[in-house]
């Protein structure tokens, strides 16, 4: 049997202690508060707004515990996040960017990487480099001598232009290159009472509408909706329309 | 009343590309920031920004044109303008902005108080006759932080102050693409939610062409009895039918400038009529004075002259905060818009009775699909095409299996549109952040006969 | 009363006759073979993989009867077939292509649009105009001169570059350039049999969950979906992924 | 079973980027066109065309390698090959090509009888030692119709002509993205329909990471539990429960390269066991003696080293068409792969029981989602995140209005994920002409204390 250690578990205590992190729900789906205490950062829930693109990151980077990774363009450290609760307890993420930022489990560089291109120290140590940057070709060379043997490269742009410029350099030195755009489309639910068609109808019509009703419902196991409230889900009509386009690349194994 | 039947006869298919007396218009304020449609006359006026705008200088210009707000002699009146193609770039950065600064914007201190202009100087400005550009302009040269900021800020900033102080007014044909998309905007509700996409996908999916013969249930105020009017152009009949009790709204469908070779193809009928006739029953008398009681029960709908210029007054008013204010009375001031919706007559529906309905399209949004359909497909013709939109997948899926397993139809469909639009700009391309996720579920199908 | 006139009317005779456009359907959903006679064609119903993209087209187009249109790039002739029936009884089409092609209410004219740009003699006579062409620049400043005053073009193309050209070319002579894509998504409708999980668990398990699900269950109104059959709709996995991107633009408006 | 055992620990966190001896791999050959999961080993043999080759040459290689089948002295072998970029930018070009042509191929005579070398040609080329590349040429000097293609059609013409005379093996890591992208591809009702960015949602709104404690219902065939698994690298426990009768197949999750640190932390358990303890009653014996039936009757999956070898033969064959081929006895040349998917023991049943899981994903399209939530949500810890997948929209409305009438959770969403993939290259960038448009819906939220 496995020794198990409490202190290593993350399963909740059931009382709030002191420096929890606590989220304040008003109703079922609307979150009234967020006081983040330091230190429980890793434990907080990245943005829902980016969700989507986020989760299919760190799948698609191969990101497991004990990964080393960098990131450029740290912004407002909702991946970076990610990025460390994937690669936690054993791994580390490395992320760059113009301002000075603060976390665990990461460690925040400042460096023009556009221009300067990684430091050296890291050269083909990456599994896995993230580019968020307005001008991404311009730090792929730098990027691509960072990765380890068929290791992992994603470069997050809003605009198509920066796409086809990223894509244009990581051939010389990547392979497995894809573009890809994902989107969530959120529905609501909504309990909804059918008006009763026939019983409105009946009085006005006559009973001519029930002899063709039988006639064609004959035989036949024809599911009436009518009557009792149904539940029924609808897409929201305020959606997301984009985010931005995620390019993966490998970098070549040379055998 | 005498106005209006002295104006040329207007026919939809000579497409007219100018306005006239009496004619109907959306008012596009500020890049879609107000949209306002108006019925044009010599009293009609129109609040903008604060003040009162004659809606007279708008007659007889062409669809497509700008306005701005002049100060004249007797007040400010509205003046044709041809807008820059500087402007219109900049207008159209406005969406890809959001992104440049949301990458940049760290490094960019915007402080509005840094404006050194007053709202007394604004006012002093305007009393010595400066024109809104002139304003504009002088906040920018008084802005302490607009050199400081990005070239996009300050396109924002200068379009912001622009649309306060000389706000744009651009006149539309009210067309389905344009009152579909001014509703969408405004009041998504009133119309079912009913994209312009979904919109025109039941038009082609229920096959409606010049001479068909469309039954519709119209629960979207009108937008469908109107988008298939004008898709048959003064041929054919389009018969909104609806249960016992009143007419469903068909107030957008005035919105359109239908001439009355077009109005007379656009009539009502209640269920219970084209039933009975349908089952080779002629209809007694008493049902006859239903129907009478019916088109009593519709006041704000199409009974009498006064009440179809308060219809047109509340169709204006739709859109808009603020209602268009008339100073003189309305009833005689401005146009009477054609006649429609009438009762169907006894000889048409007898003839499609004969021949049955051509196209079937049902926007109910709110009620069972599936208990429509099966009143109404007896009505149809064989191989005539039928589109369902609704809200939900399931009533339509409920009652795509109810059509399969009574061998009612073929060919038939469950499908979502999907509309992206694009921000289109150089090295700024890229689909536009914000989208309208919901395009409601088209059920369509070929009515076969029952076996 | 109007009076009508029964051979102009669309209704089906409920017979088929000698020269009729027949579709032969296998089973609700897979047509078996089109036979079209010609005379008929204006009959036809367009392409269903781009039935979203024409139905679009033909709206924001704002093409009513007695309109007429310039279409640039025949193709298979579906766009002209259902440009036709929009503008159908009064109106035309003239569409050109390289390649001769015939049709009824429309002059088909063989000519490279893309190089020579459009005969004169439409000149400010075009309602709307449609270019399905590699490169549609090429093309747009001879179309704009066609357009009336408030005129709608608009351009279709496969690939974003194609676009991003044509919108350039646009910016000098048109306004109001909006581009779009869409894409229809088909649902399949099956009839599905939940499994009933209570009936199979309670032998095993015992009563105790039975017991936790009244509690939860307390005084709400719970919706229960298994036992009976229901019918369910989910979307087809093969889909159209892309068709291509409609460009909008209208002739400005000279006061 | 004692190579394997000889083999040094393989912990997924060193991440190792080249195979060994047992190590499972996904071999793509020629671009996607076949996909098939294999263990290495000195006998694991492939057929690739129709030549029989050794997978032997790839022990030791680095994941990404390139492979080529040439012909040795002792008939054909895999050697390591580096594809040119130029190779790479016609695989690319695949996509764009299908739009070019629609566009000019009216003009384009394609007759694939134009060329003069036949079948038997080849076959003298091959015994006279011609590699693949030389064929390839050689048919394109000897097509008629070569030279008046278009550029992009000679390409098509070159790729699949070197696809069918110089196949192309590439060696992939199994890691989820490659196994479920590759599942998709092939057999997508094995895991449900399951798509990767699907999959990678589940794992991000149940909250998984290092340390949880996470239940799973994996109808999908292990896919899920080998991602759970793949995320906790060793920490943590992922628990795959299941209704009476069998445990649901795992046989996925073998095909990652699970080292015994990680094949420990996944554990199964029949739903009754994890019941009976959360009522605080312990487990009578007739229960224990119940799942140890159930183990016994759950013969494919985790009772013997046999069945061990087949289990992982039946994996390696699932996406191929014909079965890596083994001349000499699988049990002997075979490496075995770590254990996993033991009885969750009891005193981790009661740790859960103290403290609840901290993650539930229910991934069983076929099944009713409420019956499994009611009976799994009282298994977690309050504040604890859910995830659940199902194919059809309406069972997961009506289990998000039950737990929200019941207040069993908040933070509810259903979603849809939407993926989308593009072909960029010069003056031909659009998104993909086929898509999978079905994602499935995903229901989330978070667990709260019943009131």
């Amino acid at each position: 049997m496995l020794p198990v250690d409490p202190t290593k578990k993350l399963s909740f205590t059931r009382c709030i202690s002191d420096g929890d992190l606590v989220i304040v729900y008003e109703k079922y789906d609307t979150m009234k508060a967020v006081e983040v205490c330091a230190g429980s950062v890793l434990g907080n829930r990245t943005q829902i707004l980016y969700i989507a693109d986020i989760s299919f990151v760190i799948m698609f980077l191969e990101l497991v515990p004990g990964c080393l990774v960098l990131e450029l363009g740290t912004g407002s450290g909702s991946l970076t996040t990610s990025l460390a609760r994937a690669v936690a307890p054993k791994g580390h993420v490395y992320t760059f960017d113009f301002h000075e930022q603060r976390a665990q489990l990461v460690t925040v560089g400042v460096r023009d990487i556009q221009g300067e291109g990684f430091p050296d120290e890291f050269s083909g140590r990456a599994d896995s480099v993230f580019l968020d940057l307005p001008q991404p070709g311009l730090a792929i060379p730098s990027a691509a001598k960072m990765l380890k043997q068929d290791g992992v490269l994603c470069s997050f742009s809003p605009c198509i232009e920066q796409v086809q410029r990223a894509s244009e350099t990581m051939r010389s030195s990547l392979t497995d290159i894809r573009t890809f755009e994902i989107l969530l489309h959120t529905y609501e639910v909504r309990e909804w009472k059918l008006d009763d068609f026939q019983g409105d109808e009946a009085g006005s019509v006559g009973s001519h509408p029930h002899k063709r009703q039988h006639r064609s419902n004959e035989g036949s196991n024809v599911q009436e909706t009518t009557g009792s409230p149904t539940v029924m889900a609808r897409p929201c009509s305020d959606a997301r329309g984009h985010t931005g386009y995620l390019t993966f690349a490998r970098l070549k194994c040379l055998s | 009343m005498e106005i209006s039947e002295s104006k040329p006869q207007i026919d939809s298919s000579e497409n007219p590309r100018s306005t006239w007396d009496g004619c109907s218009v959306l008012l596009d304020i500020n890049d879609g920031d107000r949209l306002v449609f108006a019925r044009l006359s010599a009293g009609a006026k129109l609040k903008i920004g604060n003040k009162n705008c004659s809606l007279q200088p708008l007659i007889g210009c062409p669809f497509g044109s700008f306005f701005r707000v002049e100060n004249g002699a007797e007040g400010p009146y509205l003046a044709g303008y041809t807008p820059s193609t500087e402007v219109n770039n900049v207008q159209e950065k406005g969406d890809g902005q959001s992104i440049d600064e949301f990458r940049d914007n760290r490094a960019l201190v915007d402080n509005n108080k840094a404006q050194s202009l007053t709202g007394e100087d604004i006012n002093a400005m305007r009393q010595q006759g400066a024109t809104g550009d002139e304003i504009v302009e002088a906040l920018i040269a008084n802005s302490a932080t607009f050199e400081k900021k990005t070239v996009f800020s300050q396109e924002k900033y200068r379009l912001k102050k622009q649309k306060k102080y000389a706000p744009v007014v651009l006149m539309r044909r009210p067309f389905t693409r344009s009152i579909c998309e001014a509703y969408l905007k405004k009041y998504p509700n009133k119309i079912g939610f009913l994209r312009m996409d979904t919109l025109s996908l039941l038009l082609s999916m229920a096959n409606v062409s010049a001479n068909s013969d469309v039954l519709v249930v119209d629960m979207v105020g009108g937008l469908l009895t109107g988008a298939v009017a004008e898709r048959l152009g003064g041929t054919g009949y389009v018969c909104n039918t609806y249960l016992s009790g009143s007419p469903y709204s068909m107030d957008i469908a005035r919105i359109f400038n239908f001439g009355d070779e077009i109005c007379k193809r656009i009539v009502r009928s209640p269920l219970a009529d084209l039933l009975s006739v349908q089952n080779g029953i002629e209809k007694p008398a008493t049902q006859e004075a239903e129907s009478g009681n019916m088109e009593i029960q519709s006041n704000d709908q199409i009974s009498s002259a006064v009440s179809m210029e308060e219809a047109s007054l509340t169709s204006e008013s739709v859109i808009s905060d603020p209602i268009p204010v008339s100073t003189s009375s309305p009833v005689i001031k401005m146009s009477k818009p054609a006649k429609l919706g009438e009762k169907a007559p006894q000889e048409i529906i007898s003839l499609w009775k004969e021949n049955g309905f051509s196209s079937l399209i049902i926007a109910a949004p709110e009620l069972d699909a599936w208990g429509f359909v099966k009143e109404t497909l007896p009505l149809m013709s064989n191989s005539a095409s039928f589109a369902i939109f609704h809200q939900y997948l399931q009533p339509l899926a409920t009652c795509m299996h109810n059509l399969q397993t009574g061998k009612m139809a073929i060919g038939m469909q469950i499908s979502e549109p999907w509309l992206r639009e694009y921000q289109v700009l150089p090295s700024r391309t890229h689909p536009c952040m914000q989208m309208n996720g919901f395009a409601g579920y088209i059920l369509s199908g070929t009515k076969i006969l029952p076996t």
